[in-house]
């Protein structure tokens, strides 16, 4: 598929490595003069025709690694040292002129956002024959039609209409997949990824990553950056593991993956799920997983140390009247139905969608971008109205019943933690507003119960103080937690409440979800498009596409033996990380 | 095209030295429109040059000399002014100017209804004192019938006016604007008279470009009686905004050949520069800057006593002694009035410590030792001037009194002048004038006696006069005589002594005589210390070496374009 | 079809704009002290028959505006005549429509405007540029420091300073005047100085955020050269929001600046306004505002049409989407520009 | 530099505060017997004016007014444009059609016209000056705010505090409100110098403040005397640059302090 170039180009001998890179050290300068050192001495080597993950939690400089071989790094960055040695060039030390040569050239760059990596002014076909023109390496028209046929190869169907188009009008996959036209279309002999699909939904996921594939199979080296050790085993020979600007581990995947040496490393593959992890584990059961953080766990690279919880002290809250049938569940939800109206155009989110959240137990939604998920748990929290339908708490009707008395038994957990809180509110304030808007309880006894909620989910009384900027992702989590369990709520609805985190630290909130639920009863409504946390999670699993919910049922029942073809295209989708034995074919 | 049609902005027009052609640039303020029966800046260019009267005034205006007209004979008893015009005078079309043309000109001007033909917005310019029979009653309507008007063209040549009363004036106030003859068909005809493609005149120049509120251009008119005498071929005017800031920046540079002088710190460092000192053009003690009463239900100024400590308090030497060209006033009529003298003055010593002592002592006695319980006086200005503050500034030295200055937006001070304030307005609104310094102009015209008499009202009398005055129902005549009644019963004995005494100039025809009266009517006004007199302005013009034949005299024209030629070999 | 009805509101909320903007100016004018005839009056003097004589001027407007006619009906008679682009004579240019004078100001504030416009396009962009460039070096600092102190002056003072040493010192150009191509130069000077600063500080910012966009970084990763990627990916992207700036820019400008006009006696709008407003000439006033509401809107329309053809996302996106990202585009360049132009001065044309 | 300027700033501050200590001479004391004394004259550092008033005194006085105006004028404006942004943008719909109506008439208004009424009917007086400064700024604030609450009523924490059970006003001013004044903050650094601005061309319309020392009355007379008396507008004018850089520079300072994210691209 790569297309041999008729100028010459960097000679590389056949059995040398195709890049070796050496003692590299990357930093930036900081507002207050001093240099942070972002990659710190990376060595490693790609030999030809193999691919090499980097893996990592986030800020690890995964990143910054793959752009300092570019030097595309931003005003503040430097190399301050090393090398990176391509054929016979070494790229750190290159004139800019040289570098030029090799850009696009000889090494092509595919980046995470395709919408952020292209131009939006610039018709797609224009910015791919760019690359070729750029390059001297044929004459405009003739990069144009290049431009097409690339696009043609990687899949946009209708290339010749599309290579006129905008980015804004392709959707995300054609994107993604533009974004590799361009960094193939010159013919490179190593393609550079930085988290090529992290912004895609499962199924568009696992096209794009098959035309990496196909490319790297075609003979081109190529390195890929990503947090998921499930497309580092799928795809690449070698990986790279990095924490702190350090590699801490590398190896081929089997070597790293399957033996990790380290216990970093050995920590990022526990903390990462997997569907049919619960299947496989011992007891089987969803209630009381095992925790993802082991003790014996080293820790983590993160500032989230979480002491056990502590148990609550007496409650605040005057508890509901209680139901006629404590079996009955908590949350039903019928046919509800939201449809939203722009000038745009109608879109119908939510079609006819029922559930039910009994007690004490959780609900796993999943479904791709878009399908509604969010929007459902928005209808079950009662902040839209449904077109039609209704949701009932505890058999009170939830649109009948404004009282705050009914509402502050379901709260809330967002995806975006800091995003929630009140910036401006310190975090005892952020957890204890739910209760001074509903005058539950003196100033004091909301200022002690915060203190509790803090230490509950692993924080300690005196964070109260801080403002939620101050605390790291993970932290905010776990303050949004404590906020939402304030008023003594019967339903937490999460909606992909760890999405926006590193495995490790959604192992942490996931355990505190887990215990939380333990102990307090409390009933989960958890959205995720992940659906390993939906298995890990859930007592029962409810699909979603296109705003209806196309299939419901028992965790074990939807993972085990799915009925809809969708569920099937979602399970398909799924890369397995460990070892030999969970392949996706087990599921098939 | 974009710029008009306006010549060059630089003065160096002129080819070579002789005495002839040429072009010159000036300043002027500017206008809306040159219609000179109505009271604008555009008048005062008219007469410079664009339209010619009957009669013109002499260089340095202490005389007149032929214009349109080369003779006329005044009757034994003063009474009627017999005028002929030039043979062959023309109008710049060629068509031949009347003594029907002017008898035509004086109808618009008197015109009691003026609205109609829509040319004219101002004030009517026509001057009072100049005291042609009927011509103010036809003006505000008492006689209907123009032909009662004392104005007649007994033919071609011959224009003859009947006066009312013997007035030795009469010759040079036909020198002022309102008199300049105007081209019948050019004004009733189609199109605007006033634009260069219609203009018609009979002076030195026609108009030939005007970019409205920038610039005009005038051209020598080939048609004018005398125009072998008339050197210049163009004259640029500049437009300037009144009140605008003016630097001399553009005079300095050249592109200014004639322009006034305002700022005292310009004239003082023009006067410091032994180059420019010598291109400037001084007429001393011109203008009046002056104090009148604001009326208010608090009667304080009422008090003559009151006024007198005010009029003695103010320290006009410290106030004319912020510029060079400021001098310290003991009068309202201007020094320059032939025949004025000191003694007109209210007091002897209207400043030094003796008048501030009386001062003290009038105070003091009328129950205000060092100003105390004072009320804090108001002075009413449209724009500011550093002489308000100075006023301000030695009333509190000299005398302990708290005064403020309040400075309005024009159409705020046009209505405050003469509102009836409340109990906290109370003072003066502040004025000047700089122009004619005839007699007739300075006494009858200028602070007149209908103006004197109505600062004299006490506040009753003065909402009574508001009343008649604001009465729209009223016939003219009606509110005439109304008026007249209030004024000459309702104001201070003093102010309805100099009134009478004005009246009676009409009774003589001997000018020395008449002379006397006046100088005697003004001494009264001083002696009314209604309007405070403050200082004396000079004016300063300063031209450039090669301008000749510039002098400035008394009128706000100050020159006469026919006048001038350029020398360029001068330095 | 988004877009023409995009377009079809726009003109209905500006004819409504029109509508209440001329009232308002009636009313105030109304409510003003001091009438036309006061102020005529006081201006020629206090003397003579002036005092009395000229209670009747006001009549002088009864052919048109009928005789004292309350003054609602007044409004009606103008607005009826402004349908139809005949505003009648002005009050203090009783010879002239206002819609002549207007003919006529108009031309001159409109060069001036342009002139302006096009020298500080001229000079700020590559000022901009260059400054985003050497982001944090002196030139950058050094250039942002000189624009910075040109726009805190205010563009009477820089006219000041101008006319004294080119006119005063150097007697080099004229120091006022409108009679050709010389006289232009200084007052254009005077007014492209404080745009050019906000349009300098704009073009940075904007480049600075074009800079730091994953795409040029992409650009670059295609092997472009500095120059090639600044110029098609950087500068086209950067200078698309600018239109946003300069229109309304523009349009301040066109619409006459008093005291420009005023100190180098350019017979703009600037000047009839002022004076239309001080000597409370109803049509004049009523007409110029008319205008100037006219010009300015039609300049943010335009600005908006002309955003959408430049930017394809503006393009294809429909109506509401387009009047929504001219808010959100209107802020952005406020925090771009930041010139000091937080608050609009009272004085639009201050300059 | 917006460090310095902020000193700066609290220079002026202070020196408006305590004028009085500060100024040599009260502003309107007069001496006849130094008129437009040239900077440097003993007793007179920055020279004196027509009246023989000390320019620095007066400059010190004028900086009160100009401050005093421009701040009483921000805090209408901005409390207006609160009120007004903050209901728009939170409520939408008629409140919000009936702001974008009157942005649309103030965009396009004279201004001046509501200037000259203002200080027509009220004099000229400090009031009716910081009135007219105030209308023309609380529009383009009030968008500000407007756009500004728009986009914080999409953030999540908003759904947060309706899950809460907050109400709509405790929303609005308890929750987006304070994260909206930020940019106003900017908006309003930068409105302070635009507001001497304008008090000083009123001035020179004949429409500033009369009654007390103003900058711009004190410009407007240097320029009058710019060819004979050049300190009588060198003083001022470098004043008024330096007092408008500073305020531009703190608002640069501010904007950069809220736009974290230019500053971490940078
Ligand atoms: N422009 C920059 N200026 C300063 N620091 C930076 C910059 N870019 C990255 N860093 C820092 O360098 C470190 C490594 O960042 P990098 O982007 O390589 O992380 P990453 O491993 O790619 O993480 P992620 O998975 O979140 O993309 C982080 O601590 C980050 O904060
Ligand atoms: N407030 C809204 N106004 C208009 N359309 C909306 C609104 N909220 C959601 N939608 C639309 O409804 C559909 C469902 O959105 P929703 O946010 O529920 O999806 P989701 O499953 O949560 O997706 P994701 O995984 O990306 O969060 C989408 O097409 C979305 O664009
Ligand atoms: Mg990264
Ligand atoms: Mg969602």
């Amino acid at each position: 598929m790569s297309r041999a170039s008729r100028t010459a180009r960097i000679r590389l001998d056949e059995n040398a490595p195709l890049l070796d890179v050496a003692g590299l050290r990357t930093g930036f300068r900081r507002a207050d003069g001093d240099e942070f050192i972002a990659v710190d001495g990376v060595t490693f080597t790609l030999r030809q025709g193999r691919a090499l993950a980097i893996v990592g939690e986030s800020g690890s400089g995964k990143s910054v690694t793959v752009r300092s071989l570019l030097r595309l790094l931003p005003r503040t960055g430097r190399i301050l040292d090393g090398q990176a040695r391509f054929g016979g060039t070494d790229l750190v030390g290159a004139s800019d002129r040289t570098l030029r040569t090799i850009r696009g050239r000889e090494v092509g760059m595919v980046f995470q956002n395709a919408m952020e990596a292209l131009n939006p002014t610039i018709p797609v076909g224009r910015q791919l024959a760019e690359a070729l023109t750029w390059h001297r390496l044929c004459s405009r028209s003739e990069a144009r039609e290049r431009a097409v046929a690339t696009l043609g190869d990687v899949g946009i169907p209708d290339p010749e209409r599309r290579a006129r188009m905008y980015p804004f009008q392709l959707s995300g996959g054609m994107r993604q997949r533009a974004m590799i036209a361009m960094a193939i279309i010159a013919g490179p002999r190593l393609v550079v990824a930085d988290e090529p699909t992290t912004a895609l939904d499962v199924t568009v996921q696992a096209q794009v990553l098959d035309l990496l594939a196909e490319i790297k199979d075609s003979g081109t080296g190529m390195i890929m950056v990503t947090h998921d050790l499930g497309v580092a085993r799928r795809f690449c020979d070698d990986v790279l593991v990095m924490n702190q600007g350090k590699v801490v581990e590398s190896g081929t995947i089997s070597e790293v993956l399957d033996a990790p040496r380290e216990p970093y490393t050995q920590m990022l593959l526990d903390a990462t799920l997997e569907v049919g992890d619960v299947a496989r584990a011992p007891d089987g059961s969803a209630t009381a997983p095992p925790r993802l953080v082991t003790a014996s766990a080293p820790q983590v690279a993160s500032d989230d140390d979480a002491p056990s919880p502590t148990p609550m002290a007496a409650s605040l809250v005057t508890p509901a009247a209680a139901s006629d049938d404590a079996s009955a569940p908590i949350v039903v939800a019928e046919h509800l139905d939201k449809t939203f109206h722009s000038r745009g155009g109608d879109t119908h989110a939510v079609r006819d969608v029922s559930l039910t959240i009994e007690r004490g137990r959780t609900l796993g939604l999943v479904g791709e971008s878009g399908s509604g998920k969010s929007t459902v748990a928005r209808l079950v929290m009662g902040l839209y109205e449904p077109d039609s339908g209704r949701v009932l708490l505890d058999g009170h009707d939830l649109h009948d019943e404004t009282s705050n008395a009914q509402r502050r038994r379901m709260q809330m957990v967002f995806q975006n933690p800091y995003g929630s809180l009140l910036p401006h509110y310190t975090a005892g304030a952020n957890i204890t507003e739910s209760l001074r808007l509903q005058d539950i309880g003196t100033p004091a006894e909301r200022t002690e119960r915060a203190a509790e909620l803090l230490r509950l989910v692993g924080l300690s009384p005196d964070d109260a103080r801080r403002y939620p900027q101050q605390f790291s992702g993970g932290q905010q989590q776990r303050i949004a937690i404590a906020r939402a369990l304030a008023p003594e709520p019967e339903v937490l609805v999460c909606d992909e409440p760890t999405s926006a985190l590193d495995v490790s630290i959604q192992a942490q909130i996931l355990d505190l979800l887990s215990e939380i639920q333990e102990r307090l009863g409390v009933a989960y409504l958890l959205i995720s498009h992940n659906l390993a946390v939906v298995e890990r999670m859930s007592d029962e699993v409810a699909v979603m596409k296109d705003g209806a919910i196309v299939e419901r049922g028992d965790r074990r029942a939807i993972f085990a033996t799915p009925q809809h073809p969708y569920t099937h295209q979602l399970l398909d989708a799924i890369l397995p990380v460990r070892g030999v034995g969970a392949t996706s074919a087990a599921f098939a | 095209s974009l710029f008009g049609d306006s010549g060059g902005g630089g003065g160096g027009g002129g080819e070579g030295g002789e005495a002839d052609g040429g072009s010159i640039t000036v300043q002027a303020t500017n206008f809306a429109h040159i219609d000179p029966q109505s009271i604008t800046f555009g008048m005062w260019l008219v007469q410079m040059g664009l339209l010619e009267g009957l009669v013109l005034q002499t260089p340095d205006g202490t005389d007149v000399r032929p214009g349109v007209a080369d003779e006329w004979e005044v009757s034994e008893d003063g009474l009627t002014y017999t005028f002929h015009l030039r043979d062959g005078v023309t109008w710049s079309n060629g068509e031949p100017l009347t003594a029907a043309d002017f008898e035509w000109t004086y109808q618009r001007l008197l015109d009691p209804a003026r609205g109609d033909s829509g040319v004219t917005t101002g004030a009517s310019s026509y001057q009072v004192p100049l005291g042609i029979l009927n011509a103010e009653e036809y003006n505000t309507g008492v006689v209907t019938d123009y032909d009662e008007v004392g104005i007649e063209a007994v033919d071609d040549q011959t224009l003859e006016f009947t006066l009312a009363a013997p007035n030795p004036g009469f010759v040079m106030g036909l020198t002022y604007p309102s008199m300049l003859p105007l081209n019948p068909d050019a004004v009733e005809g189609e199109g605007d008279w006033q634009q260069p493609e219609n203009w018609v005149g009979n002076g030195p120049y026609n108009l030939a470009a005007w970019t409205a509120n920038s610039s005009m251009r005038l051209e020598k008119n080939p048609e004018y009686w005398d125009a072998e005498n008339v050197a210049l071929d163009e004259i640029n005017v500049q437009l300037i905004e009144q009140g605008s800031i003016t630097t001399t920046v553009p005079y300095e540079n050249g592109e200014v050949d004639i322009q006034g002088l305002g700022e005292p710190a310009e004239i003082t460092r023009f006067l410091a520069d032994p180059v420019l000192s010598e291109q400037m053009y001084v007429l001393e003690n011109s203008g009046t800057a002056y104090l009148a009463p604001l009326h208010s239900s608090n009667p304080i100024i009422e008090d003559p006593n009151i006024r007198r400590a005010l009029n003695l308090g103010l320290g006009r030497e410290e106030i004319a002694g912020i510029s060079e060209m400021t001098a310290p006033a003991s009068t309202l009529t201007s020094p320059i009035v032939p025949g004025w003298s000191e003694d007109m003055a209210a007091h002897d010593a209207m400043w030094g410590e003796d008048a501030v002592a009386e001062a003290q002592q009038l105070l003091a006695d009328a129950g205000y030792p060092d100003g105390e319980g004072f009320p804090t006086l108001t002075i009413l200005a449209g724009s500011d001037f550093p002489q308000l503050d100075a006023i301000i500034d030695t009333w509190e030295t000299n005398l302990g009194i708290q005064a403020v200055k309040d400075v309005v937006e024009v159409g705020v001070y046009v209505e405050r002048r003469y509102e009836m304030h409340d109990d906290g307005y109370v003072g003066f609104w502040y004025g000047s004038f700089s122009g004619i310094s005839t007699w007739p102009y300075q006494v009858e015209q200028l602070w007149s006696p209908d103006m004197i008499r109505q600062a004299g009202l006490d506040g009753a009398s003065y909402e009574q006069f508001l009343a008649v005055q604001n009465d729209e129902a009223m016939s003219p005549g009606d509110r005439t005589a109304q008026i007249e009644e209030i004024l000459s019963t309702g104001t201070m004995p003093e102010a309805q002594a100099f009134a009478e005494r004005v009246a009676e100039t009409r009774e003589t025809s001997d000018e020395a005589e008449q002379q006397e009266i006046f100088f005697d009517a003004a001494s009264l006004r001083e002696d009314t210390e209604l309007l405070l007199p403050v200082a004396w302005n000079h004016v300063v013009y300063v031209a450039q070496p090669r301008v000749q034949g510039l002098e400035i005299r008394a009128q706000a024209d100050r020159y006469y374009f026919k006048d001038l030629w350029v020398d360029d070999s001068a330095e | 079809m988004g877009y023409l009805e995009f377009v079809g509101r726009r003109l209905l909320r500006m004819v409504l704009s029109l509508v209440v903007i001329s009232a308002l100016t009636f009313t105030l004018l109304q409510l003003a002290p001091g009438s036309f005839a006061d102020i005529q009056r006081a201006n020629s003097g206090s003397t003579g028959m002036a005092g009395a004589a000229a209670q009747e001027v006001a009549g002088q407007f009864a052919t048109r505006y009928g005789d004292d006619v309350p003054a609602w009906q007044q409004y009606l008679v103008f607005m009826k005549g402004a349908l139809t682009w005949d505003l009648g004579p002005s009050y203090k240019y009783p010879a002239q429509s206002v819609e002549s004078i207007i003919a006529q100001g108009f031309p001159v504030s409109a060069t001036l405007a342009i002139l302006a416009t096009l020298l500080a396009l001229a000079i700020a962009i590559p000022i901009g540029v260059f400054a985003a460039l050497k982001q944090r070096t002196a030139w950058d600092t050094g250039s942002m420091f000189v624009l910075t102190l040109g726009h805190a002056l205010p563009s009477y003072l820089t006219a000041v300073f101008l006319v004294l040493i080119f006119a005063g010192a150097l007697h080099v150009l004229p120091a006022a005047g409108w009679s050709g191509p010389q006289s232009l130069i200084l007052p254009v000077v005077a007014l492209a100085i404080g745009p050019l600063a906000v349009l300098a500080r704009y073009v940075r910012s904007s480049m600075l955020d074009t800079l730091s966009e994953e795409y040029v970084t992409a650009a670059i990763a295609k092997g472009g050269r500095p120059g090639v990627v600044i110029r098609k990916h950087v500068l086209r992207n950067s200078l698309i929001p600018l239109v946003t700036v300069t229109g309304p820019m523009l349009a301040a400008l066109m619409t006459g600046t008093v005291f420009i006009e005023t100190m180098f006696r350019i017979p703009g709008l600037g000047l009839s306004f002022t004076q239309a407003a001080s000597s409370r000439d109803m049509p004049l006033l009523m007409g110029t505002t008319l205008f100037f509401a006219i010009i300015l809107m039609a300049t943010n329309l335009v600005v908006d049409l002309v955003y959408g053809l430049l930017d394809p996302r503006v393009r294809a996106e429909s109506g509401r989407k387009l009047r929504g990202s001219r808010v959100s585009r209107k802020n952005a360049g406020d925090a771009g520009a930041g010139g000091g132009e937080g608050g609009r001065p009272v004085v639009q044309s201050l300059g | 530099m917006a460090f310095i300027s902020l000193w700066v700033v609290l220079l002026l501050l202070l020196v408006a505060i305590f004028a009085p200590l500060v100024a040599p001479y009260p502003p309107d004391a007069t001496d006849y017997g130094q008129q437009l004394a040239p900077i440097g004259t003993p007793g007179h550092l920055l020279g004196t004016d027509t009246l023989g008033r000390d320019i620095l005194s007066r400059l010190v006085f004028g900086f009160r007014t100009a401050f005093l105006v421009a701040f009483v004028a921000e805090v209408i404006s901005v409390a207006v444009a609160l009120s007004v942004g903050v209901v728009a943008g939170y409520r939408g719909g008629r409140a919000d059609g009936v702001l974008m109506a009157a942005t649309d008439v103030m965009y396009a208004f004279p201004t001046y016209l509501f200037a000259v009424l203002l200080v027509t009917v009220f004099g000229r007086s400090f009031w009716s000056v910081m009135a007219a400064i105030a209308i023309a700024g609380w529009v383009t604030q009030a968008r500000l705010v407007r756009a500004q609450v728009m986009t914080l009523k999409k953030r999540d924490f908003v759904e947060a505090a309706q899950g809460m059970g907050a109400k709509g006003p405790t929303i609005a001013t308890r929750y987006i409100l304070p994260n909206a004044l930020g940019p106003l903050l900017v908006t309003t650094s930068f409105a302070v110098p635009a507001a001497i601005t304008t008090e000083a061309g009123l001035s020179l319309l004949g429409l500033g403040i009369a009654d007390m020392p103003s900058w711009g009355a004190m410009i407007n007379e240097g320029v009058r005397f710019a060819t004979s008396s050049p300190h009588m507008i060198i003083s001022p004018a470098i004043a008024f640059a330096v007092t408008l850089l500073a305020f531009t520079w703190i608002g640069d300072g501010v904007r950069d302090a809220f736009d974290i994210t230019s500053e971490a691209r940078a």
